[in-house]
Protein backbone atom coordinates (compact mmCIF):
# COMPACT_ATOMS: atom_id res chain seq x y z
CA UNK A 1 0.00 0.00 0.00
CA UNK A 2 1.44 3.06 -1.52
CA UNK A 3 1.20 5.98 2.17
CA UNK A 4 1.57 9.65 2.46
CA UNK A 5 1.07 11.37 5.64
CA UNK A 6 1.55 15.05 5.89
CA UNK A 7 1.22 17.21 9.17
CA UNK A 8 2.27 20.71 8.22
CA UNK A 9 0.97 24.40 9.32
CA UNK A 10 0.34 25.20 5.68
CA UNK A 11 -3.16 25.54 3.86
CA UNK A 12 -4.19 22.17 2.03
CA UNK A 13 -4.06 22.45 -1.32
CA UNK A 14 -7.06 20.30 -2.47
CA UNK A 15 -6.86 20.55 -6.70
CA UNK A 16 -2.99 20.18 -6.49
CA UNK A 17 -3.12 17.18 -4.44
CA UNK A 18 -5.78 15.88 -6.55
CA UNK A 19 -3.56 16.38 -9.74
CA UNK A 20 -0.89 14.48 -8.32
CA UNK A 21 -2.48 11.54 -7.54
CA UNK A 22 -0.08 8.38 -8.79
CA UNK A 23 -2.12 5.97 -11.41
CA UNK A 24 -3.25 2.84 -9.79
CA UNK A 25 -4.88 0.92 -12.45
CA UNK A 26 -6.13 -2.02 -10.69
CA UNK A 27 -7.69 0.72 -9.07
CA UNK A 28 -11.68 1.75 -10.21
CA UNK A 29 -12.50 3.38 -6.82
CA UNK A 30 -11.29 6.60 -5.52
CA UNK A 31 -12.71 8.05 -1.91
CA UNK A 32 -11.38 11.65 -0.87
CA UNK A 33 -12.53 13.50 2.57
CA UNK A 34 -12.45 17.04 3.17
CA UNK A 35 -12.77 18.37 6.91
CA UNK A 36 -13.43 21.85 6.82
CA UNK A 37 -13.95 24.12 9.39
CA UNK A 38 -17.90 24.91 10.34
CA UNK A 39 -18.66 28.09 11.23
CA UNK A 40 -20.13 27.05 14.51
CA UNK A 41 -18.69 25.23 17.55
CA UNK A 42 -21.01 24.19 20.46
CA UNK A 43 -23.53 26.33 18.79
CA UNK A 44 -21.70 29.65 18.86
CA UNK A 45 -20.27 31.24 15.90
CA UNK A 46 -16.52 31.23 15.54
CA UNK A 47 -13.77 32.31 13.09
CA UNK A 48 -11.76 29.71 13.41
CA UNK A 49 -9.84 26.92 14.59
CA UNK A 50 -6.63 26.48 16.43
CA UNK A 51 -5.18 22.72 15.72
CA UNK A 52 -2.34 21.97 18.02
CA UNK A 53 -0.59 18.14 17.92
CA UNK A 54 2.02 16.01 19.89
CA UNK A 55 3.52 15.34 16.74
CA UNK A 56 5.91 12.87 16.89
CA UNK A 57 3.25 10.80 18.56
CA UNK A 58 0.57 11.99 15.91
CA UNK A 59 2.94 10.14 13.32
CA UNK A 60 3.05 7.44 14.97
CA UNK A 61 -0.53 6.67 15.64
CA UNK A 62 -1.75 7.77 12.21
CA UNK A 63 2.03 4.88 10.95
CA UNK A 64 -0.22 2.22 13.43
CA UNK A 65 -4.21 2.92 11.31
CA UNK A 66 -2.33 2.71 7.81
CA UNK A 67 -1.10 -0.44 9.09
CA UNK A 68 -4.61 -2.01 10.62
CA UNK A 69 -6.11 -0.54 7.15
CA UNK A 70 -4.10 -2.16 5.23
CA UNK A 71 -4.88 -5.28 6.84
CA UNK A 72 -8.19 -4.69 7.01
CA UNK A 73 -9.27 -3.60 3.43
CA UNK A 74 -7.45 -3.83 -0.33
CA UNK A 75 -6.56 -0.08 -0.09
CA UNK A 76 -3.82 0.27 -2.70
CA UNK A 77 -2.98 4.15 -1.55
CA UNK A 78 -3.77 6.27 1.56
CA UNK A 79 -2.78 9.89 1.30
CA UNK A 80 -3.38 12.08 4.30
CA UNK A 81 -2.81 15.79 5.18
CA UNK A 82 -3.89 17.54 8.47
CA UNK A 83 -3.05 21.11 8.98
CA UNK A 84 -2.29 22.30 12.24
CA UNK A 85 -2.42 26.29 13.63
CA UNK A 86 -5.43 29.01 12.42
CA UNK A 87 -7.47 27.57 10.16
CA UNK A 88 -10.05 29.83 9.10
CA UNK A 89 -14.11 28.75 8.41
CA UNK A 90 -14.82 27.12 5.03
CA UNK A 91 -10.64 26.21 5.23
CA UNK A 92 -9.63 22.03 5.44
CA UNK A 93 -8.07 20.73 8.35
CA UNK A 94 -8.03 17.41 7.12
CA UNK A 95 -7.71 15.98 3.45
CA UNK A 96 -8.02 12.53 2.68
CA UNK A 97 -7.74 10.00 -0.02
CA UNK A 98 -8.11 6.88 -0.32
CA UNK A 99 -7.77 4.24 -4.01
CA UNK A 100 -9.34 0.73 -3.94
CA UNK A 101 -10.63 -1.74 -6.57
CA UNK A 102 -14.16 -1.15 -5.56
CA UNK A 103 -16.06 1.63 -3.95
CA UNK A 104 -17.31 -0.17 -1.06
CA UNK A 105 -14.06 -1.06 0.52
CA UNK A 106 -12.99 2.86 -0.25
CA UNK A 107 -15.73 3.76 1.42
CA UNK A 108 -15.72 1.82 4.41
CA UNK A 109 -11.95 2.26 4.97
CA UNK A 110 -12.32 6.24 4.45
CA UNK A 111 -15.35 5.93 8.02
CA UNK A 112 -13.04 3.62 9.42
CA UNK A 113 -9.72 5.99 9.54
CA UNK A 114 -11.74 9.44 10.37
CA UNK A 115 -13.20 7.31 13.14
CA UNK A 116 -10.09 6.04 14.22
CA UNK A 117 -7.89 9.29 13.97
CA UNK A 118 -10.43 10.93 15.77
CA UNK A 119 -10.04 8.42 18.49
CA UNK A 120 -6.21 8.30 19.37
CA UNK A 121 -4.24 10.56 17.04
CA UNK A 122 -3.12 13.18 19.20
CA UNK A 123 -4.38 16.41 17.84
CA UNK A 124 -6.67 19.15 19.36
CA UNK A 125 -8.47 22.12 18.79
CA UNK A 126 -9.44 25.29 20.34
CA UNK A 127 -12.04 27.50 18.63
CA UNK A 128 -10.86 31.20 17.85
CA UNK A 129 -13.72 34.12 17.91
CA UNK B 1 13.33 7.63 39.42
CA UNK B 2 12.72 10.66 37.41
CA UNK B 3 10.31 10.75 34.49
CA UNK B 4 9.71 14.10 32.65
CA UNK B 5 5.87 14.51 31.91
CA UNK B 6 4.52 16.85 29.38
CA UNK B 7 0.89 18.16 28.69
CA UNK B 8 -0.80 18.87 25.99
CA UNK B 9 -4.00 20.97 25.02
CA UNK B 10 -5.70 22.56 27.74
CA UNK B 11 -3.93 20.73 30.51
CA UNK B 12 -1.75 23.08 30.13
CA UNK B 13 -3.34 26.30 30.90
CA UNK B 14 -5.18 24.32 33.31
CA UNK B 15 -1.57 23.25 35.09
CA UNK B 16 0.00 26.73 34.30
CA UNK B 17 2.86 24.52 32.61
CA UNK B 18 3.57 22.05 30.03
CA UNK B 19 6.22 20.28 30.96
CA UNK B 20 7.48 18.74 34.82
CA UNK B 21 9.77 16.40 36.22
CA UNK B 22 8.48 14.06 38.70
CA UNK B 23 10.46 12.13 40.99
CA UNK B 24 9.06 8.27 41.90
CA UNK B 25 9.68 5.10 43.88
CA UNK B 26 11.41 2.80 41.29
CA UNK B 27 8.93 0.41 39.69
CA UNK B 28 5.72 3.09 40.28
CA UNK B 29 3.19 3.03 37.69
CA UNK B 30 1.49 5.56 35.42
CA UNK B 31 -1.40 5.39 37.94
CA UNK B 32 0.87 6.36 40.52
CA UNK B 33 3.33 9.07 38.56
CA UNK B 34 -0.78 10.25 37.36
CA UNK B 35 -1.60 10.48 41.67
CA UNK B 36 1.73 12.99 41.70
CA UNK B 37 0.33 14.60 38.92
CA UNK B 38 -2.99 15.66 40.91
CA UNK B 39 -1.05 16.36 44.24
CA UNK B 40 0.84 19.20 42.04
CA UNK B 41 -1.56 19.89 39.84
CA UNK B 42 -4.94 19.67 41.85
CA UNK B 43 -6.93 21.42 38.65
CA UNK B 44 -6.26 18.53 36.40
CA UNK B 45 -7.68 15.67 38.70
CA UNK B 46 -11.23 16.28 38.15
CA UNK B 47 -10.27 15.07 34.39
CA UNK B 48 -8.66 11.81 35.48
CA UNK B 49 -11.08 9.78 34.08
CA UNK B 50 -11.17 11.72 30.76
CA UNK B 51 -7.49 11.68 30.58
CA UNK B 52 -5.35 9.99 27.70
CA UNK B 53 -1.48 8.45 28.78
CA UNK B 54 1.31 8.14 26.80
CA UNK B 55 4.99 6.82 27.36
CA UNK B 56 6.80 7.84 24.25
CA UNK B 57 4.59 7.99 21.41
CA UNK B 58 2.66 4.90 22.65
CA UNK B 59 -0.72 4.94 24.59
CA UNK B 60 -0.26 2.70 27.75
CA UNK B 61 -2.62 2.34 31.09
CA UNK B 62 -2.25 3.20 34.66
CA UNK B 63 -1.17 0.18 35.40
CA UNK B 64 1.90 0.62 33.46
CA UNK B 65 5.28 -0.09 35.31
CA UNK B 66 7.69 3.41 34.46
CA UNK B 67 11.72 3.71 33.75
CA UNK B 68 13.59 5.89 34.78
CA UNK B 69 14.16 8.92 31.99
CA UNK B 70 10.59 7.71 30.64
CA UNK B 71 8.83 10.81 28.54
CA UNK B 72 5.23 10.69 29.82
CA UNK B 73 2.42 12.44 27.90
CA UNK B 74 -1.09 13.08 29.62
CA UNK B 75 -3.57 14.82 27.51
CA UNK B 76 -7.48 15.01 27.06
CA UNK B 77 -9.40 13.11 24.48
CA UNK B 78 -8.18 14.40 21.14
CA UNK B 79 -10.05 16.19 18.39
CA UNK B 80 -8.65 16.05 15.24
CA UNK B 81 -9.78 16.23 11.87
CA UNK C 1 -30.03 21.59 -1.39
CA UNK C 2 -27.36 22.77 -4.31
CA UNK C 3 -26.63 21.08 -7.19
CA UNK C 4 -25.47 20.58 -10.55
CA UNK C 5 -24.94 17.19 -12.94
CA UNK C 6 -23.10 16.92 -16.02
CA UNK C 7 -23.45 14.52 -18.47
CA UNK C 8 -20.30 15.04 -20.96
CA UNK C 9 -18.19 13.78 -23.73
CA UNK C 10 -15.13 15.69 -22.41
CA UNK C 11 -12.69 14.62 -19.57
CA UNK C 12 -13.37 14.97 -16.22
CA UNK C 13 -10.98 17.34 -14.63
CA UNK C 14 -10.96 16.83 -11.07
CA UNK C 15 -8.39 19.74 -9.98
CA UNK C 16 -10.67 22.25 -11.99
CA UNK C 17 -13.58 20.93 -10.04
CA UNK C 18 -12.49 20.59 -6.71
CA UNK C 19 -11.38 24.18 -7.10
CA UNK C 20 -14.48 25.27 -8.42
CA UNK C 21 -16.48 24.39 -5.21
CA UNK C 22 -18.79 26.86 -3.51
CA UNK C 23 -18.70 27.61 0.24
CA UNK C 24 -20.84 26.32 2.20
CA UNK C 25 -19.84 27.58 6.07
CA UNK C 26 -22.42 25.25 7.39
CA UNK C 27 -20.96 21.80 5.70
CA UNK C 28 -17.73 20.10 7.89
CA UNK C 29 -17.50 17.42 5.51
CA UNK C 30 -16.83 17.27 1.46
CA UNK C 31 -16.80 13.25 0.38
CA UNK C 32 -16.04 13.12 -3.08
CA UNK C 33 -16.29 9.75 -5.21
CA UNK C 34 -13.96 9.06 -8.74
CA UNK C 35 -14.61 6.36 -10.69
CA UNK C 36 -11.94 5.02 -12.44
CA UNK C 37 -11.68 2.33 -15.51
CA UNK C 38 -10.02 -0.55 -14.35
CA UNK C 39 -7.33 -2.46 -16.49
CA UNK C 40 -9.32 -5.67 -16.12
CA UNK C 41 -12.99 -6.42 -16.97
CA UNK C 42 -14.68 -9.66 -16.19
CA UNK C 43 -11.10 -10.84 -16.05
CA UNK C 44 -9.43 -10.13 -19.37
CA UNK C 45 -7.44 -6.73 -20.15
CA UNK C 46 -9.40 -3.50 -21.34
CA UNK C 47 -8.02 -0.30 -22.91
CA UNK C 48 -10.26 1.40 -22.21
CA UNK C 49 -14.26 1.30 -21.57
CA UNK C 50 -17.36 3.18 -23.83
CA UNK C 51 -20.09 4.46 -21.89
CA UNK C 52 -23.39 5.44 -23.49
CA UNK C 53 -26.43 7.02 -22.31
CA UNK C 54 -29.82 8.01 -23.15
CA UNK C 55 -29.14 11.29 -21.70
CA UNK C 56 -32.37 12.72 -21.39
CA UNK C 57 -34.15 9.42 -19.25
CA UNK C 58 -30.20 9.69 -17.40
CA UNK C 59 -30.83 13.25 -16.91
CA UNK C 60 -34.18 12.89 -15.45
CA UNK C 61 -33.10 9.67 -13.42
CA UNK C 62 -30.15 11.59 -11.66
CA UNK C 63 -32.77 14.97 -10.93
CA UNK C 64 -35.13 12.09 -9.02
CA UNK C 65 -32.19 10.67 -7.33
CA UNK C 66 -30.82 14.42 -5.94
CA UNK C 67 -34.63 15.00 -5.24
CA UNK C 68 -34.49 11.58 -2.72
CA UNK C 69 -30.88 12.40 -1.45
CA UNK C 70 -32.31 15.58 -0.26
CA UNK C 71 -35.22 13.88 1.42
CA UNK C 72 -32.84 10.95 3.43
CA UNK C 73 -29.99 13.13 4.62
CA UNK C 74 -29.09 16.78 5.23
CA UNK C 75 -27.03 17.45 2.44
CA UNK C 76 -26.05 20.71 1.09
CA UNK C 77 -24.58 20.47 -2.11
CA UNK C 78 -24.19 17.67 -4.82
CA UNK C 79 -22.21 17.96 -8.11
CA UNK C 80 -21.84 15.00 -10.05
CA UNK C 81 -20.25 14.59 -13.82
CA UNK C 82 -20.44 11.27 -15.92
CA UNK C 83 -17.98 10.80 -18.63
CA UNK C 84 -19.44 9.50 -22.10
CA UNK C 85 -17.40 7.74 -24.67
CA UNK C 86 -14.37 5.97 -24.83
CA UNK C 87 -12.34 6.40 -21.04
CA UNK C 88 -9.12 5.16 -20.94
CA UNK C 89 -8.14 2.90 -18.05
CA UNK C 90 -7.00 5.03 -15.33
CA UNK C 91 -9.23 7.75 -16.33
CA UNK C 92 -12.31 8.90 -14.10
CA UNK C 93 -15.99 8.01 -15.77
CA UNK C 94 -17.69 9.46 -12.92
CA UNK C 95 -17.07 11.92 -10.48
CA UNK C 96 -19.43 12.64 -7.41
CA UNK C 97 -18.88 15.63 -4.49
CA UNK C 98 -21.09 15.78 -1.54
CA UNK C 99 -21.12 18.52 1.48
CA UNK C 100 -22.99 17.77 4.39
CA UNK C 101 -22.23 18.87 7.81
CA UNK C 102 -21.11 15.87 9.23
CA UNK C 103 -18.64 13.32 7.74
CA UNK C 104 -21.51 10.26 8.78
CA UNK C 105 -24.25 11.76 6.43
CA UNK C 106 -21.91 12.80 3.97
CA UNK C 107 -20.17 9.05 3.60
CA UNK C 108 -24.02 7.68 3.81
CA UNK C 109 -25.12 9.43 1.28
CA UNK C 110 -22.32 9.25 -1.63
CA UNK C 111 -22.80 4.98 -1.01
CA UNK C 112 -26.51 5.66 -1.48
CA UNK C 113 -26.20 7.60 -4.51
CA UNK C 114 -23.79 5.22 -6.52
CA UNK C 115 -25.27 2.75 -5.56
CA UNK C 116 -28.67 3.72 -6.83
CA UNK C 117 -27.07 5.08 -10.11
CA UNK C 118 -26.11 1.83 -11.09
CA UNK C 119 -29.36 0.54 -10.69
CA UNK C 120 -31.72 2.97 -12.48
CA UNK C 121 -29.55 5.47 -14.63
CA UNK C 122 -29.64 4.12 -18.52
CA UNK C 123 -26.07 4.61 -18.70
CA UNK C 124 -24.34 1.24 -20.49
CA UNK C 125 -20.55 0.57 -21.11
CA UNK C 126 -18.48 -1.66 -23.27
CA UNK C 127 -14.83 -2.99 -23.39
CA UNK C 128 -12.41 -1.63 -25.95
CA UNK C 129 -9.61 -4.28 -26.49
CA UNK D 1 -51.88 3.05 -31.96
CA UNK D 2 -48.83 3.36 -32.75
CA UNK D 3 -45.54 3.86 -30.86
CA UNK D 4 -41.99 4.22 -31.17
CA UNK D 5 -39.45 1.92 -29.41
CA UNK D 6 -35.74 2.71 -29.16
CA UNK D 7 -33.33 0.06 -28.34
CA UNK D 8 -30.72 0.81 -26.29
CA UNK D 9 -27.05 -0.79 -25.68
CA UNK D 10 -26.10 -4.13 -26.93
CA UNK D 11 -30.24 -4.36 -27.66
CA UNK D 12 -29.36 -2.44 -30.80
CA UNK D 13 -26.57 -5.11 -31.92
CA UNK D 14 -29.24 -8.12 -31.09
CA UNK D 15 -32.31 -6.77 -33.19
CA UNK D 16 -30.02 -5.41 -35.79
CA UNK D 17 -31.93 -1.86 -35.60
CA UNK D 18 -32.45 1.01 -32.67
CA UNK D 19 -35.71 2.40 -33.25
CA UNK D 20 -38.79 0.87 -34.65
CA UNK D 21 -42.66 1.22 -34.72
CA UNK D 22 -44.68 -1.08 -33.58
CA UNK D 23 -48.87 -0.75 -33.91
CA UNK D 24 -51.13 -1.99 -31.41
CA UNK D 25 -54.31 -2.69 -30.53
CA UNK D 26 -55.77 0.64 -28.47
CA UNK D 27 -55.47 -0.01 -24.87
CA UNK D 28 -52.11 -2.17 -25.22
CA UNK D 29 -49.74 -3.16 -22.44
CA UNK D 30 -46.23 -2.75 -22.25
CA UNK D 31 -45.95 -6.40 -22.09
CA UNK D 32 -48.04 -6.70 -25.10
CA UNK D 33 -45.71 -4.67 -26.80
CA UNK D 34 -43.05 -6.81 -25.94
CA UNK D 35 -44.53 -9.63 -26.97
CA UNK D 36 -44.63 -7.96 -30.17
CA UNK D 37 -40.88 -6.90 -30.28
CA UNK D 38 -40.13 -10.26 -29.23
CA UNK D 39 -41.85 -11.60 -32.22
CA UNK D 40 -40.05 -9.07 -34.81
CA UNK D 41 -36.50 -9.68 -33.07
CA UNK D 42 -36.29 -12.91 -31.45
CA UNK D 43 -33.15 -12.78 -30.19
CA UNK D 44 -34.19 -10.49 -27.60
CA UNK D 45 -36.69 -12.51 -26.62
CA UNK D 46 -34.65 -14.62 -23.55
CA UNK D 47 -33.35 -11.15 -22.40
CA UNK D 48 -37.11 -10.43 -21.29
CA UNK D 49 -36.37 -11.09 -17.72
CA UNK D 50 -33.86 -8.92 -17.46
CA UNK D 51 -35.19 -6.26 -19.94
CA UNK D 52 -35.69 -2.82 -18.51
CA UNK D 53 -38.94 -0.51 -19.98
CA UNK D 54 -39.59 3.15 -19.83
CA UNK D 55 -42.23 5.37 -20.82
CA UNK D 56 -40.50 8.78 -21.95
CA UNK D 57 -38.28 8.95 -19.54
CA UNK D 58 -40.22 6.77 -16.98
CA UNK D 59 -39.42 3.28 -15.90
CA UNK D 60 -42.96 1.53 -16.06
CA UNK D 61 -44.12 -1.93 -15.62
CA UNK D 62 -45.09 -4.68 -18.24
CA UNK D 63 -48.40 -3.99 -17.05
CA UNK D 64 -48.72 -0.36 -17.51
CA UNK D 65 -51.23 0.95 -20.57
CA UNK D 66 -49.79 2.73 -23.55
CA UNK D 67 -50.64 5.42 -25.26
CA UNK D 68 -51.10 6.53 -29.12
CA UNK D 69 -47.75 8.21 -29.97
CA UNK D 70 -46.10 7.00 -26.41
CA UNK D 71 -41.94 6.85 -26.82
CA UNK D 72 -41.36 3.13 -25.48
CA UNK D 73 -37.32 2.46 -24.28
CA UNK D 74 -36.15 -1.30 -23.81
CA UNK D 75 -32.81 -1.97 -22.29
CA UNK D 76 -30.48 -4.06 -20.77
CA UNK D 77 -29.27 -3.71 -17.04
CA UNK D 78 -27.66 -0.67 -16.88
CA UNK D 79 -24.54 0.28 -15.52
CA UNK D 80 -22.96 3.66 -15.48
CA UNK D 81 -20.19 4.62 -12.79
Amino acid sequence: MHRELLITREPIDEPALVASRAAHPQCGAVVTFSGLVRDRESDSGIEALDYTAFVPMAEHQFARLFDELEQRWPVASVRLVHRLGPVAVGEASLWIELLAPHRAEALAACQWLIDELKRVVPIWKQAVR
Amino acid sequence: MTVKVQLWSYFRELAGCAELEVVLPDGATLGRLLDEVHRLHPRLAPLRNSTLTAVGVEYQGQSHVLCDHDEVSLFPPVQGG
